[in-house]
């Protein structure tokens, strides 16, 4: 599975996509992605991510699309379109596009039978993808009948069950409870930590630190393209692309304001809390903040450098 | 399934089918509640995007039809749907006529009533996952004979405006040979799977 | 993607300004008459006056054509096969082991030319007559004529959701095909998007129970007002007079000694 | 409009429901929201919220359900429920069931027609309602033309331009980009400070304490009904029910741990910012953090409060 998750994963280069009606969705994009990283697409509703996506499996490749993507290292061949899933699995927005079958056992043993797979190595399959995204046994359910989180969950299953390289997501914690979100975000991680290549569009910017290394802000061209880190630190073009920072981060902008020592400023939870360890230790075990004159402005100008309802803020802290 | 275009039959013919379905269409309205109009227009946006789908069977293209499926889902009314159907059909796309949309209505429509009626009679009143084999075969055939129908309908009227469309009625027919298979195991697969998913879509 | 047949309802033209319960009602009734002719030359004139109301109404003609190709295909057959015949009738054109091809002579000819004239002039008028105005005015239009209240209802809210499901077809074809499905002419093919079909229809209906709640939620009890309304001046009724006594003066001619009917075949 | 936002606005008492086909969905709900209150009703996927929101206006009341329901002091009158949205005019999660007819100016004009209100007043509302939702001139636009963030905010106007008195909302944020989302919440807070009831559910619970005075849990029945405060210190409650506290609480869980002295968790970034500068304040300007022995464990005992995913978490922190 590691093994062919070197080089590079997916590139794209000077693409450009118009729907037949015209709308152009996608212009001169071009990024790389290497295997094995895991990558956020963020943008705008209508950026042209779910666009992009469906070109990274040839889907609306030939119709109306200019420039190259290779896949593994190789182009996308029009006529072997559904061979792609071998190398690259995507996951829709919608579970309920995925799940068309009466029972999710069908569901999920469609992809593997579609790809020419044999009976019992389908059926070993079939068990182990439900198995992974923690549905294990529910082969004879009735994908209509199940929760909204157990549809997303199916839903990566039947992409699971095919063993792609490369799995591309799009917004897989969207309308989920947040238990639900939360188990959805350990998937990702498992599958992070097994080496595949990922791929999640999604406008959940607080989940991004734990789950990518990279953020590509799409807004139908590639605005930024980096570390979680240099992304979120450009807030402009963040803001600009409709976007904002996580929490934490925001956060920290405030406890700088008060002081608070801190070059990088951490991104999740997680990091705030190794963050707030290294200070401690580094001050002796001890962390010293004080508000001086500067502090609400200082509070102010970075609210409003990082959100979109400027007024409220600043009538709140003024 | 061809819809007849304007211009070919006999003006008695399509005359008398526009009288056919003026009379069903009032006597469905009347048996249609105010509240059965939001199903029974998504269900007929779906009969309608479901046509256009099509699929390659060796050198022809074929698609759906679907009048046995609206028949059996839909009883009675089934007719004003389909009725819609082909009037957006030739406004949107312009298939078929415009003064032939009566006879067209009864070509699908008839067969439709009678589609449900046999598969009523094939399934009895309890249709749940459990007679899902049987609601699955009893739809198969209705889904089938309804487009035999169809056809018998469409090849008397082209036969009885002159004896010239011979060859296109023969033509015709042959060409829908393979899709009253395609039909009969498309409404057969499609029933069973909606008595397993959502059997309360039989009881309405 | 649904191409729409009202994309030209935007522009402006004396066919556009026209009342469309007014514009509806003349141009069907000039359909029904073209139809109703059997006289090739006066079939003809028809058309011609098809082509003007086309040109009136600036819809371009290659929007027109392209709409068209369907009924080129279905009419096609008709010059091929109505003159030409396996029966021992009429002129004999080839002979292959037995079976004789005929050629049924000038009328046929005539005859097959008709009926073509006759399906693509009703398709072309259908330019003037719906797409001078967006389709919901249209649906409006009927309600202005009295068709029965559900039926009209009906047409509005398939036409809402027709796009709706389209895009939700597209989206599950996209799924299929991302998922290694392959179209063939197979049972397996057949019965799968049988499936996928089915799992449209279950969620369509569920969505008509939203739907048919959030009307409910808005104080629907059975009848949908709109705020648009139709004025009708002195112009509506001189085009009407025009288009709709075109319409008349062809059936007249049609029965009148210089255009005798159209006979032999029947 | 605020005249009658005084007392009761929805009283529930005692409601059962099942489905036709035997899932029971709602029992023994029972609560009072107040005129002028505004209230996040939540609780994981499932749970009734939405059928709970389909008793409000009356159109799930007669079919198969027990109990009683007062809106505005009045019973729910089966055969006045077209008169139902004068009063309580609910928005739907999925905009495209709301958007049901041609034009987004005719949707708008629905409800006020149904209402018998006159031309030209409807024609009045259709604009500010439109414009209220920052979709001012949009009377002419397709409905299926629109993008996701417009549906959502056009799917409001239909039920403002009805001007009831309560509004009640199931998953107003959910799918939308960042700016979107401040844009739409920026709505509801104008709508509160109007002085309209607001009963909205979400998963979102970040957004919470910005718009609610009041939470509800929902999970078959009430199990938790207090302020937002309230509701999110009974942790246990909370995540047996699939929820999360809101982030801003977690972290500062975390500063407790750095003996930040601090009894109330503040819920929001601006009251974490006005929570600071009250503790710098009594601290004479300053605030001192420091490590000890206990810290990590605590830390990792709020984490194991508070989350769905344990494992990572004292993983990460060990
Ligand atoms: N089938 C289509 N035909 C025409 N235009 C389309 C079609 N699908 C999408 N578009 C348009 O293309 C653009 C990009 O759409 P896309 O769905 O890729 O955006 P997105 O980034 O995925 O947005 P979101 O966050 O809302 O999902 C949008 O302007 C959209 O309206
Ligand atoms: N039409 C229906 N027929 C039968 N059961 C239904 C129907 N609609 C919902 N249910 C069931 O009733 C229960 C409550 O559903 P509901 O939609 O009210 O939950 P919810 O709290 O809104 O969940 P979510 O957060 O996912 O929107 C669920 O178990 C659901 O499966
Ligand atoms: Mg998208
Ligand atoms: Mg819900």
């Amino acid at each position: 599975m590691t093994a062919t998750a070197k080089g590079v994963a997916i590139r794209v280069h000077d693409l450009n996509y118009r729907y037949p009606d015209g709308t152009v969705a996608l212009e001169h994009v071009s990024f790389e992605i290497m295997g094995g990283e895991s990558v956020a697409l963020v943008g705008p509703n209508g950026a042209g991510k779910s666009t992009l996506l469906l070109h990274l499996n040839g889907i609306l490749h030939s119709i109306g699309s200019r420039g190259s993507i290779e896949i593994l290292g190789e182009p996308i061949d029009p006529k072997k379109i559904h061979e792609m899933p071998k190398k690259i699995g995507i996951v829709f927005q919608d579970p309920d596009d995925m799940l068309f079958m009466p029972l999710l056992g069908d569901d999920v043993a469609f992809g593997p039978i579609n790809l020419g797979i044999e009976r019992e190595e389908v059926k070993r399959r079939v068990a182990t993808s439900l198995e992974r995204v923690g549905l294990a046994g529910y082969e004879t359910r009735v994908s209509h009948h199940l929760s909204g989180g157990e549809k997303k969950r199916a839903a990566i299953a039947t992409v699971l069950s095919m063993e792609p390289d490369i799995i591309a997501m799009d917004e897989p914690t969207a309308n989920l409870d947040p238990k639900s979100r939360a188990e959805l975000i350990d998937i990702l991680k498992t599958l992070k930590s097994e080496g595949k290549t990922l791929l999640i569009i999604t406008h959940d910017v607080n989940a991004i630190p734990e789950l990518a290394d990279r953020v590509i802000i799409l807004h139908r061209t590639v605005v930024a393209d980096g570390t979680a880190r240099e992304v979120f630190s450009d807030t402009e073009t963040l803001v600009a692309a409709g976007l904002e920072v996580p929490m934490i981060m925001q956060f920290f902008e405030v406890l700088k304001a008060f002081e608070y020592p801190c070059d990088v400023l951490p991104l999740s939870i997680e990091s705030a809390v190794r963050n707030l360890t290294e200070t401690a230790e580094n001050g002796g075990g001890h962390i010293h903040l004080h508000i001086h004159e500067h502090t609400h402005s200082e509070v102010d100008s970075a609210f409003s450098r990082y959100h979109h309802h400027k007024r409220y803020h600043r009538h709140q802290i003024g | 399934m061809v819809h007849i275009s304007d211009g070919v039959l006999d003006p008695l013919l399509w005359e008398a089918g526009w009288a056919v379905t003026a009379i069903i269409l009032v006597y469905a309205l009347s048996k249609m509640k105010i509240e059965d109009v939001p199903r029974l227009s998504v269900i007929t946006a779906a009969v309608f995007v479901v046509s256009l789908v099509h699929i390659q069977m060796g050198p022809t293209s074929v698609h759906f039809i679907l009048n046995g499926f609206a028949g059996v889902m839909l009883g009675i009314l089934a007719y004003p749907c389909i009725f819609v159907a082909l009037v957006l059909q030739c406004f949107l796309f312009g298939f078929g006529g415009v003064t032939t949309i009566g006879i067209n209505t009864v070509n699908m429509g008839i067969p439709a009533l009678v589609a449900y009626l046999i598969f009523k009679s094939g399934t009895g009143p309890d249709i749940s996952s459990e007679t899902r084999k049987k609601a699955s075969l009893s739809g198969a055939i209705a889904g089938g004979i309804a487009v035999v129908l169809a056809l018998l309908f469409l090849a008397a009227e082209l036969l009885t405006t002159g004896e010239v469309f011979l060859e296109t009625t023969v033509l015709v027919v042959i060409t829908h040979i393979p899709i009253i298979a395609v039909e009969a195991i498309f409404t057969g697969v499609i029933v069973g799977f909606i008595a397993t998913v959502a059997p309360e879509m039989f009881r309405q | 993607m649904i191409s729409e047949i009202d994309r030209y309802a935007g522009i402006s033209s004396p066919i556009h300004r026209w009342d469309p319960r007014f514009r509806i009602v003349s141009i069907f009734a000039m359909i029904f008459s073209v139809i109703l002719i059997y006289n090739l030359q006066l079939v003809v004139i028809g058309m011609i006056f098809a082509v003007i109301l086309v040109y009136i109404s600036k819809i371009p003609f290659s929007f027109v054509l392209s709409r068209m190709k369907l009924v080129f295909i279905f009419v096609l057959p008709f010059f091929v096969i109505i003159p030409i015949t396996f029966t021992n009738t009429g002129l004999e054109m080839a002979n292959f082991g037995g079976i004789t091809l005929n050629y049924r002579g000038i009328e046929y000819v005539e005859f097959a030319a008709m009926i073509a004239i006759k399906a693509l002039t009703a398709v072309m008028l259908i330019f003037p007559m719906i797409g001078t105005s967006r389709m919901d005015i249209t649906i409006k239009a009927l309600e202005g004529l009295h068709l029965p209240n559900k039926l009209v209802q009906m047409f509005a809210f398939t036409y809402r959701y027709i796009f709706v499901l389209d895009d939700e077809f597209m989206r599950m074809d996209r799924a299929l095909a991302s998922r290694g499905f392959k179209k063939r002419g197979d049972l397996y093919t057949l019965k799968t998007i049988s499936k996928a079909i089915a799992m449209l229809f279950v969620k369509s209906y569920e969505r008509a129970d939203r739907v048919f709640y959030a009307m409910r939620s808005k104080g629907y009890a059975g009848t949908i007002a709109t705020l648009h309304e139709f004025d009708s001046g002195r112009d509506d009724w001189v085009k009407t007079a025009v288009v709709a006594g075109f319409a008349l003066l062809l059936q007249v001619a049609a029965t009148s000694d210089t255009f005798g009917t159209y006979g032999g075949l029947w």
